[in-house]
């Protein structure tokens, strides 16, 4: 694990993830030539992207590197993955995650298991950005964490940043890894402006980032939940209870070592996630947990995530279905209060 | 363009009037929420159809709340046009509790069954399978009920559209597959991302009848409406009518138009469908200023009201996150 | 927990579980005109189906309740989302749960949530049945098990029986249920014979059986596994452990109340699937023993899974993906000899 | 039909050769397996496409070994007629570790970069839009490499086969979807699944060339497979090619044929493409009999020393589980 790589050296830019993200890929697609960026209105003809992330890419790079492409999901990653087999490295956005399902079996079948399949001969170097998260009351079918279902697909890594100075260096890392990355913008970060090294390169997978130290529990989070996280340290502070937060930064594989040795130290953990807490991604952190550290643990360890429900339209009810800090605060406390 | 209609039916006055009615209500019901966006009282994301009032207001004529729709994220204009109360359409669009929806699906995912507003989806292309499973039913039943899947012309790229329209036809079932061509998926125009001049020639590889139709004219569009809904049932299969028609506000609320020429925008302003329907009606004498005037004013205190009613409802409690999931409700 | 449901009373029949299968789908058919059935060959006129499960049914109950469909699972799905909306029951079939990739907008964007998003005012009460499993050679994009997306997924249950009188009484309960329902059959059990009641009734969703009562270490599972788990207790037994072996029936919901009883008597549990490990159910199982029983463990609870990879072709490399007997017999004694 | 080649190229008796060859290579090791399979030493499904050799034959003649392909299950034939050699393709559908693949993909899966065979999928509709990215990295490249995607009748009806047509369209991709269109989709009647008469029609709605091509005969085969790779490798765009044919053995090996009738089975048997452009070349004068035995007896030598080769191959190591995950071997 490394400690927070927004060391204030040198020069540092203030950015939100947004920034980052296209700074990355501008500097992906000049550094390497086989580098691809394509989606639904990703070039500058239709604006450079709904949000604007790939805006000026086309122009800078030409109509064949950067592509719009018709509303065709399974087309998209299809392209990517005969793309990336032909030698490109094709970074492929979907706009949302939900409308990942009806791409799945081109990752799931596809990009994630031919190099297996085909015994090492084919390699499927692709990244596919996509973004979600509540918050936006974008409701049902707009806002999904659904990383735990790849995470549990054998042959694709999953990234999910928190901070712009990690947006800039995991998408880099991501297109220069020789594997299929799906890397997951969170609607409630991206646009959060943050510190980022002028020359940020890119930061390893797999790796994770010590967002706050601490000493009594350790929050092991990721994505949009890493703010929530920051903001419980800071209310438990006030109780005296130090927090310790870990901002896995890669959620398959995850940073084993790094969880390990925080949970040890403090002796307490919450695994803390947006994604439906039933089957989530935490299940597998917990559970490790557990198994290497029995008997070490000074109590449970709790996992937070959302309630077993669609993401609701009604404010107030999706407030109530994201995990606030006060929620992770107050498992901290009872944790801390164990026995 | 593909084929052409051979008989043409053609709207009477109190049809026309009816259908004028259903436009200028989605009309009026588009200007207020824009409004109230404005105000800030509505915060999500909203998908203007202003422009494209003539297709659902048609259909609708031709429906009875027995038929369904299935429609999509730009889609208040078909519940408009079929006959949604707007005081729980509009409570739902506020995410209150007497919302249709009880708040849950706010404005992506209104559903209102007592007027066969069955489906809401915000997945482009999916208002069609789904709609092959509400017509099975109607063979099933022995009804004559008819659905109609409402898509853009994004939407005909996906692959959605492909298996649903095939099996449509392969099941001869009782669905009209009412394209909304505005020229643009999101910020793409319609030639980027689409192989064919026009969607209804598509129609040609799955055997079933396919019309190019003026989409902001009333009297092209009952004629092709009436021709499908006959059709469907009749039993005799589905229709794919391709309705060509614009968004006047861009994708979304907001939308910065840079992917659009200026020229085009104002031509196609420049013939806005309600404008020119009214203008129709006032010269045959199928109506009066005074009485469109009344309409108008009728339609307004009727949103009006709706909106009062919305804002004034609560929001439901975190309990309902543990309801509705399931028939039985999720333990505490 | 329900005991074992086959007591030897009254008549008990000899049948597979896909014969099981078929006559819970005539008996289905019979009681609810409401029921129907449909996939891809499933009609008699393209042989009841490529393995016959489905055979003499259109015969029986017509040609518009039982349909064959071309190949197109979103379709499908779809089909069977309107219908069960406008108020029918589909049991729709997906040949291969890898093929469930190409249908998980359907599944999980519409009939997952439309009741929910709906606020109450849609109902979705369709089955898909499906089947995996490795052992029959087909390789990566064949066998895969992937409950655990569908576990993750608020809004629809996950059944996966494992005997003859399970397929048959779990099939009638998912088609009663009001919700949507994920079936799955699976490649090593569905052809093994069994004893089923001749009256065999729905058996409820949600609760586990007790395959096999014991004093030292719960083995927790279900599906193909639960067979594993019975052969690798013959051989414990043979060692002096005596091992519980729970076949869960359904997995999500699981039966919480049911596994924790049998991990807080035995004090060492072991969850088993055939689904790969890494991030797959049995993280939930294994997270939520040790938070429930912490410090009544007697050792770390384990999880067996498959390797982190995709299903091999090769008969050697196949068994060594799948989970063996010995495997888990190895762990549970590790585990009884834990400190 | 939908649509009819104005320019036929005609096959050359070198070529008439080179096409036999392939299609006598395809049928012998097809033969040989099946016997295998029957003798219980191998155990996996097994796709025969015995029957259906004129189409990939006629194809590879007008491919190089840069030229890509991806196939599907019932592939062998694609593969074997591209130049794959058989020891390897032997002792991967053996499971052994000195297949193509290490035993890892088995059958449903071989890939061998060599000889351009760069995908072979189980999942139906799947061959095309990894195609399409073949096909871009052509443009990207600069180079005249033509994809060609191989499917079948029932993969038509799935909605990967729409999106991927589309895209090829609009981004005038160098890619050739050749449908072998055999009747049947597993158990399933052409007809009772597909919504049009023929699949060549739905090149319409991809503003493409669409042919329908008698795949059983090697001239008619020649002339469109030739206009449509000229046309990839000319930068022109794609091209859909309907190759009637049949499946003499049935979906898998040990299939039943309950779903068919015999007169149909029978009738296409009678018209063994095989013996049928034996027949030509000999009537013709393009071969002689002893050319053509001796050309069957090295084949044959070839398939079994190829069977000898696999069988003695050993299998790889369980190891190989946490090998080609990733490129970085995963740790134990
Ligand atoms: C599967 C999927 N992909 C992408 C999107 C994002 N998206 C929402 S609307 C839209 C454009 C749809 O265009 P069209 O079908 O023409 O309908 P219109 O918005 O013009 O009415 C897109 C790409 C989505 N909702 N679903
Ligand atoms: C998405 C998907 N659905 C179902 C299947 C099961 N399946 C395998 S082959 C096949 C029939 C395909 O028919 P066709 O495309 O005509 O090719 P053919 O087998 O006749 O060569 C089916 C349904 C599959 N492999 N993938
Ligand atoms: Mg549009
Ligand atoms: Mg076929």
């Amino acid at each position: 694990m490394s400690t927070d790589t927004v060391e204030p050296v040198a020069e540092t830019l203030k950015m939100t993830g947004q920034a980052a993200v296209t700074a990355a890929l501008f500097q992906a697609m000049e550094e390497d030539p086989k580098v691809l960026v394509f989606g639904e209105d990703v070039a500058d003809r239709e604006g450079g992207g709904v949000m604007g992330t790939t805006r000026g890419l086309s122009s800078r790079f030409g109509d064949l590197r950067v592509r719009s492409t018709p509303i065709a999901e399974q087309s998209i990653v299809g392209a990517a993955v005969g793309a990336a087999m032909a030698g490109y490295k094709p970074v492929a956005e979907i706009m949302l995650m939900n409308f990942i399902t009806v791409a799945m079996d081109m990752i799931v079948n596809h990009a994630a298991k031919l190099r297996f399949m085909s015994g090492g001969q084919s390699q499927v170097p692709l990244v596919i950005r996509t973004l979600t998260g509540a918050g936006w009351q974008t409701a049902g079918q707009h806002s999904d964490h659904y990383e735990g279902w790849f995470a549990h697909t054998a042959g694709i890594k999953v990234v999910a940043p928190a901070t712009p100075a990690d947006y800039k260096g995991l998408l880099l890392a991501a297109i220069q890894d020789p594997d299929p990355v799906l890397f997951i913008e969170n609607s409630r970060t991206l646009f959060v402006p943050g510190e980022v090294a002028s020359d940020q390169g890119p930061i390893p997978l797999g790796k994770a980032r010590l967002a706050r130290e601490g000493s009594h529990i350790s929050l092991i989070t990721y994505s949009g939940m890493v703010a929530n996280c920051m903001a419980a340290a800071v209310e438990l502070e006030a109780a005296g209870i130090s927090a310790e937060v870990i901002d896995l930064r890669t959620v398959s594989p995850w940073d084993k070592d790094a969880v390990l040795a925080s949970a040890e130290k403090t002796g307490r953990a919450i695994v803390v996630h947006e994604a439906v807490r039933h089957f989530g991604p935490g299940g597998e952190i917990a559970a490790t947990i557990q198994e290497a550290l029995f008997r070490k643990m000074k109590a449970p360890v709790r996992r937070l995530g959302a309630p077993y429900s669609a993401v609701p339209f009604a404010k107030p009810l999706e407030d109530a279905f994201l995990v606030q800090p006060a929620d992770i605060a107050e498992a901290a406390k009872a944790l801390c209060a164990y026995e | 363009m593909s084929q052409t209609l051979e008989n043409r039916a053609s709207p009477d006055a109190a049809t026309q009037l009816d259908i004028f009615r259903r436009m200028l209500r989605i009309e009026r019901n588009d200007e207020f929420t824009r409004t109230q966006i404005r105000r800030g009282r509505i915060t999500a994301p909203y998908y203007s159809a202003r422009g494209q009032e003539v297709i659902p207001a048609t259909l609708s004529n031709l429906m009875t709340d027995d038929d369904v729709i299935c429609t999509i994220y730009r889609g208040i204009h078909d519940m408009v046009a079929k006959g949604m109360p707007l005081r729980p359409l509009w409570a739902e669009i506020c995410g209150r509790v007497d919302g249709t929806c009880k708040g849950k699906g706010g404005p992506m995912h209104l559903t209102h069954p007592e007027t066969g507003v069955m489906v809401t989806t915000g997945i482009v292309g999916s208002s069609m399978p789904i709609a092959n499973g509400f017509a099975w039913a109607s063979l099933l039943d022995g009804s004559r009920r008819v659905t109609v899947a409402y898509f853009g012309d994004g939407a005909s790229n996906i692959g959605a559209f492909h298996e649903a329209l095939n099996l449509a036809s392969v099941w001869k079932l009782p669905v009209v597959f009412v394209c909304s061509n505005n020229g643009f998926a999101e910020h793409t125009r319609y030639e980027n991302a689409t192989s064919v001049d026009f969607i209804a020639k598509r129609a040609i590889g799955y055997g079933m009848p396919g019309y190019t139709v003026d989409g902001n004219d009333p009297y092209d569009m009952y004629a092709h409406a009436h021709a499908a809904i006959e059709r469907a049932r009749a039993g005799e299969g589905p229709t794919l009518l391709e309705c060509k028609t614009f968004r006047f506000m861009g994708h979304v609320f907001g939308d910065n138009d840079s992917y659009m020429t200026k020229e085009e925008k104002e031509a196609a302003l420049a013939k806005d469908p309600l404008v020119l329907f009214r203008q129709h009606l006032l010269e045959t004498g199928a109506a009066t200023e005074a009485q469109l005037e009344e309409m108008k004013a009728t339609i307004e205190a009727e949103v009006q009201d709706a909106i009062d009613f919305a804002f004034e409802s609560g929001y439901a409690s975190a309990d309902e996150l543990r309801r509705d999931v399931f028939a039985e409700e999720i333990p505490a």
